[in-house]
């Protein structure tokens, strides 16, 4: 419990430090507040490795009066990679937003507005409260949008506009679903929502909150917010974004569907919700495959990943819960929402680097970035492996399990989008991975410290790493894991 | 006899804001609008509030609609003003 | 007789929702969308919801009133407060339609309502008020991330400044005749303005009122003053104005911690001290939501544009 | 009976929220509007809260935040339409429709 | 009584009417934030009779409504200001007005 109360404060009293503090103390007091809430989210790993789901009735009201918190392993292994990327987002941006680089506007808003997405994000794995998580995913919108605008270009400010938009009109959306739900059962807990007598206005709901997450996790055909939005930030920022944000209304999506009402899950429903991520998977590769900027590519690739993910509602949902391919497909979903957050981070944090470097992230300008700075060429193309899903990746363990959960239930359909996936991210990132990877280099480009060149190196090892070690990570995920009938394949 | 009051009262004040309200609607001109605005309303606000007053059940009750009614006057003057004023550099304006 | 009282607010609502969006002018608009705010709190007053009909009145008729007739100022001087001609928007209709129709059949197809059980809670709570106790005991958390909200929306406002302008006050440099009725103005509502804020709160904890409204009355009265050229808009630089911006949501953190440390739990209140420590964080939070919300609305530092 | 009849009315908010959202692209009518479904929605969920014996406190407590909440972010939209103008000399979103 | 104070309610809320048709047909700006502002007052005279009809608190709403009515009015004289930031009644904006030369 406690691990689980410091992985939320520690994040907000940081940032409200590095608000008040004056300007010499801001970094540092950023930096100290990234390190604890790193080991508070590590601490509550093991505590539910150890022990199982933690259970928090907050102010010791028990829903439906108050509102519960509950970190299984889903949970606490997001919270995890989200602490990950934060810390490595942290270290790099003490080079990128530092006040002398970046100017005191961006140099002072960076810091707390990083550490309260990080408190929020915490806040969106363990809330069990429908519209605790709608004010979560609106302080979400209002600290992305605020890092998109942080570079004060005019692009940056017609991205963040339009995101706002659409975060703004899912956000409505989801709180139509959520209020309908309160009216007919008189309570917005996950649990106690999972127990209730079904009501004609549950599918409406349903259907509401789903469209309003689907706009903010910007699947296919709402995604036209995200690449420019993602690209417009500055380097840090839009690691955060990309890897991140996402990552919360997805999760509330999972939660919605297989622990809130599974007992919605009609099969025209769950194929509508894949077949929009397999829409994705192609359009997002095929739009990043025509992008000549680094940082656009990876934004649009970001459409792609997402993608996969959706792959999860007709394999492990509705009836096919009880299957035996259910908790691979389960698995393999959570795993793929892990393993491109860091490795989307660890490719934002090189396309930072370059931008430092070169001035550009033009694919022309950055050949043979790789000769001279070759740990951010290895990092690159560790976190390439990892999008594309080759072994030993952790999106190869990802798409690996997605591919057999859907031979194993007969809907090849999704495997054929998994290995076209695959070759479309192979052709958009063999572009960039062609440039740095090339043997003449044009100009030389600024130097930049090994320290920072270790950050994403780190963190694309660790996305390559997850596969390696895949069998841990998959036990911790069934933790808490809602209908566990059948044991993995 | 206070229900009496009140009836007369609210009548009355009913009776300024009605005349307030054609008075917008009807004057052609702006200044002799914002006469009717605040002379009309602020009057049947008035009347409005002392009539409900003679239902009230405390003190407190009768400071509040007094205290009200004084809040609306100064802030009817006061905008009225203002907004004549804004009027006139708004007909300078192309 | 009640039932005609409500069929004319209604249709007055409805009359005024379609012209701010049917009618051509942004500032039509605007001025509409103040009148619906308005409007709106005679609605929640006649559903019995004061402590909404308050919030509403304070916030969507006053503070986002004011917020959008600044920006409706300011985009005129930019010229981009003209309107392209309207037209009725076909597919725009059918999917409005199919939403507010979807939602009145559910109205209808809604189960027989079960709000949870209060009563063995509310004593426990520390205060009077069942909607304060919701959100100050009950549901703290939400309200802890709402009054961070605020702050985010705040740093992301200031995000916007050009780089230039950083060291320069916020918002807008106002300025008033001496002497004249607006700065009068602004000299004579403070102390009504003040007097009534600190009431909200106060007696937010067992009748109408608390800290969102109280704050956000102060935040009027001082937003008054500051157009009226009376007080000046301090620098991001300042910290005493930063720390009074987390000085609320810094205070609810840490008596949630306390909670944790030596009550039940995170956010635990012991019934014994749940009023003291309700009441000190609710004015802690008015601090900071009165200030948050007064520099929300002027916006960030800014040097603004002369008339063309 | 008035409980039916403000529901309704705030059904009705939202659709013609939603109108507004889809149909007047000026941002600053777009931030209106939105305001409109978000208030439209909420009249909707005080009357839901109105029905059984006596008004649940929880929904007005859920209200009053929403109210906040749509307070802030209205600010920043109001922000960055107002920087967008500045950079770009419009209130509409490159590409949208109708542009001046 | 209860009957009658119905109707003055729904009769102020017809005279607020009034007031809408001149903001949607106003022939100016100020003309419309002019009937916005009896509108605002009309407001306040409701909640003041619906208070003695349902509930004394609702005082604090009226109260409430006649301060934010100011504060609108206030926003908009100042927004139409030549810069902005100014005073109706200033004939022109004083003289460096643009140096900002406040708080020291």
């Amino acid at each position: 419990m406690t691990a689980l109360v410091a992985g939320l404060t520690l994040p907000l009293l940081a940032a409200f430090a590095a608000i008040a503090l004056p300007m010499r103390a801001r970094v540092p007091a950023a930096l100290l507040g990234a390190g604890l809430t790193l080991a508070a989210s590590l601490w509550l790993a093991v505590v539910v490795w150890q022990t199982g789901p933690v259970t928090l009735s907050l102010g010791g009201w028990q829903p439906p009066i108050g509102i519960a918190l509950r970190a299984d392993g889903l949970g606490a292994a997001l919270g995890v990679m989200t602490a990950l990327v934060m810390t490595a987002v942290a270290l790099a941006a003490r080079h990128e937003m530092a006040a002398s680089v970046a100017g005191p506007r961006a140099g002072f808003g960076f810091w707390p507005l990083m550490l309260l997405l990080w408190a929020t994000m915490n806040a969106a794995f363990v809330s069990r409260d429908l519209f605790n998580l709608y004010v979560v995913l609106e302080l979400i919108t209002l600290s992305a949008v605020a890092l998109v605008a942080i570079s004060g270009k005019a692009e940056a400010i017609a991205a963040a506009l339009r995101y706002l938009l659409f975060a703004l009109a899912g956000s409505l959306l989801y709180l139509a679903g959520v209020v309908l739900t309160y009216a007919a059962h008189g309570t917005l807990d996950i649990s106690l929502l999972a127990a209730r007598m079904a009501a004609p206005s549950d599918a409406l709901a349903l259907g509401l909150m789903t469209a309003g997450l689907l706009v903010k996790t910007a699947l296919f055909p709402f995604h036209v917010w995200l690449p420019h939005a993602h690209s417009a930030a500055p380097a840090p920022a839009s690691a955060l974004l990309s890897a991140l944000v996402p990552k919360a209304s997805l999760l509330i999506l999972l939660r919605l569907w297989f622990e809130a009402m599974p007992d919605l899950a009609a099969p025209a429903a769950l194929l509508t919700l894949a077949s929009l991520g397999a829409m994705a998977v192609i359009w997002g590769g095929l739009l990043a495959l025509a992008q000549a900027r680094l940082k656009l590519i990876v934004a649009y690739s970001t459409v792609a990943q997402l993608g996969y993910i959706f792959l999860v509602f007709p394999l492990a949902g509705g009836d096919g819960g009880a299957q035996v391919w259910a908790a691979g497909a389960w698995t393999g979903a959570i795993f793929q929402t892990l393993s491109h957050g860091l490795a989307k981070a660890a490719m934002f944090l090189v396309a930072g680097i370059y931008l430092v470097a070169m001035g550009s992230d033009r694919l022309s300008d950055l050949r043979g970035m790789a000769r001279a700075l070759p740990m951010t060429g290895f990092a690159f193309a560790l976190a390439s492996i990892t999008l594309m899903g080759l072994p030993p990746s952790g999106g190869f363990t990802a798409k690996y399990l997605l591919m057999t959960a859907a031979f194993a239930s007969g809907q090849w359909a999704w495997a054929l989008v998994l290995a076209a996936g695959g070759l479309l991210a192979a052709a958009y990132l063999y572009r960039p991975l062609a440039a740095i990877f090339a043997r003449e280099s044009a100009v030389a480009p600024r130097a930049i410290p090994r320290s920072w060149q270790a950050i994403p190196l780190g963190l694309a090892v660790l996305s390559v790493a997850l596969g390696l070690l895949s069998s841990v990570p998959f036990e911790f995920l069934q933790i808490g894991r809602p209908d566990p009938a059948a044991e993995g394949l | 006899m206070a229900d009496l009051a009140t009836y007369l009262l609210t009548g009355l004040g009913l009776v300024f804001f009605i005349a307030g309200t054609v008075g917008l609607v009807r004057f052609p001109d702006q200044f002799s609008r914002l006469h009717a605005l605040t002379k009309g309303d602020n009057l049947g606000l008035g009347f409005i509030a002392l009539g409900v007053a003679f239902q009230a059940e405390s003190w407190a009750q009768l400071a509040m609609l007094a205290l009200i009614w004084v809040l609306a006057l100064l802030a009817a003057g006061t905008v009225a003003q203002l907004v004549a004023r804004a009027a006139l550099t708004e007909q300078d304006k192309p | 007789m009640s039932v005609a009282l409500d069929i004319t607010l209604c249709a007055l609502v409805l009359g005024v929702g379609w012209a701010t969006v049917a009618g051509h002018g942004v500032f039509r608009a605007v001025i509409f969308f103040i009148t619906y705010g308005l409007l709106l709190a005679i609605v929640w007053a006649r559903l019995g919801a004061y402590d909404v009909a308050l919030a509403e009145a304070a916030i969507s008729a006053g503070l986002t009133g004011v917020l959008l007739l600044a920006a409706h100022g300011r985009l005129r001087r930019l010229n981009a407060s003209q309107e392209v001609p309207l037209h009725l928007n076909l597919p725009a209709a059918v999917v409005a339609v199919g939403i507010a129709a979807g939602l009145g059949w559910a109205w209808f197809a809604l189960p027989a309502p079960t709000a949870p059980d209060l009563s063995q809670a509310l004593p426990q709570s520390g205060v009077g008020n069942p909607v304060t106790a919701v959100l100050l005991n009950f549901r703290a958390w939400d309200t802890l991330l709402e009054s961070v909200i605020l702050l985010a929306a705040l740093l992301g406002l200031w995000m916007l400044a050009r780089d230039h302008a950083w060291d320069k006050p916020l918002g807008l440099p106002y300025h008033a005749r001496p002497g004249g009725v607006l700065a009068s103005f602004g000299r004579v509502l403070p102390p009504i303005g003040l007097i009534f804020g600190v009431y909200l709160v106060w007696a937010g904890a067992d009748t109408t009122g608390g800290a969102f409204q109280g704050g956000t009355v102060l935040a009027a009265v001082c937003l008054v003053t500051i157009m009226a050229g009376v007080l000046h808009a301090p620098r991001v630089e300042q910290a005493a104005w930063r720390a009074a911006l987390v000085l609320g949501p810094g205070v609810f953190v840490l008596s949630g911690i306390a909670g944790a440390v030596f009550a039940q739990g995170f956010l635990a209140l012991p019934p014994a001290l749940a009023k003291p420590a309700i009441v000190t964080i609710e004015a802690a939070l008015t601090v900071s939501i009165a200030v948050t919300l007064v520099l929300l609305v002027i916006g960030p530092p800014d040097e603004g544009e002369q008339d063309a | 009976m008035s409980l039916t009849l403000f529901a309704l009315t705030g059904a009705a908010l939202v659709g013609l929220g939603v109108y507004g959202l889809l149909a007047r692209p000026h941002m600053l009518r777009r931030i209106i509007a939105f305001n409109l479904i978000g208030s439209g929605l909420f009249l909707f969920f005080g009357a839901a809260a109105a029905r059984g014996t006596g008004l649940d406190p929880i929904p007005q407590a859920l209200i009053i935040t929403g109210i906040v909440v749509a307070l802030s972010a209205s600010a920043l939209a109001v922000g960055l339409v107002v920087a967008l103008a500045r950079s770009s000399g419009t209130a509409y979103l490159p590409d949208e429709e109708g542009r001046l | 009584m209860t009957v009658w104070l119905h109707i003055v309610a729904i009769v102020l809320l017809a005279s607020l009417g009034g007031a809408l048709w001149r903001v949607w047909r106003g022939r100016s700006q100020a003309d419309r934030m002019m009937a916005a502002q009896l509108i605002g007052t009309s407001g306040v005279a409701v909640l003041i009779v619906l208070a003695a009809l349902q509930d004394w608190t609702l005082l604090v709403v009226a109260f409430a409504l006649a301060l934010l009515a100011a504060l609108a009015a206030v926003g908009f004289v100042t927004s139409q200001s030549p810069d902005g930031a100014g005073d109706p009644e200033e004939a022109h904006p004083p003289k460096g007005w643009r140096d900002r030369g406040r708080n020291g």
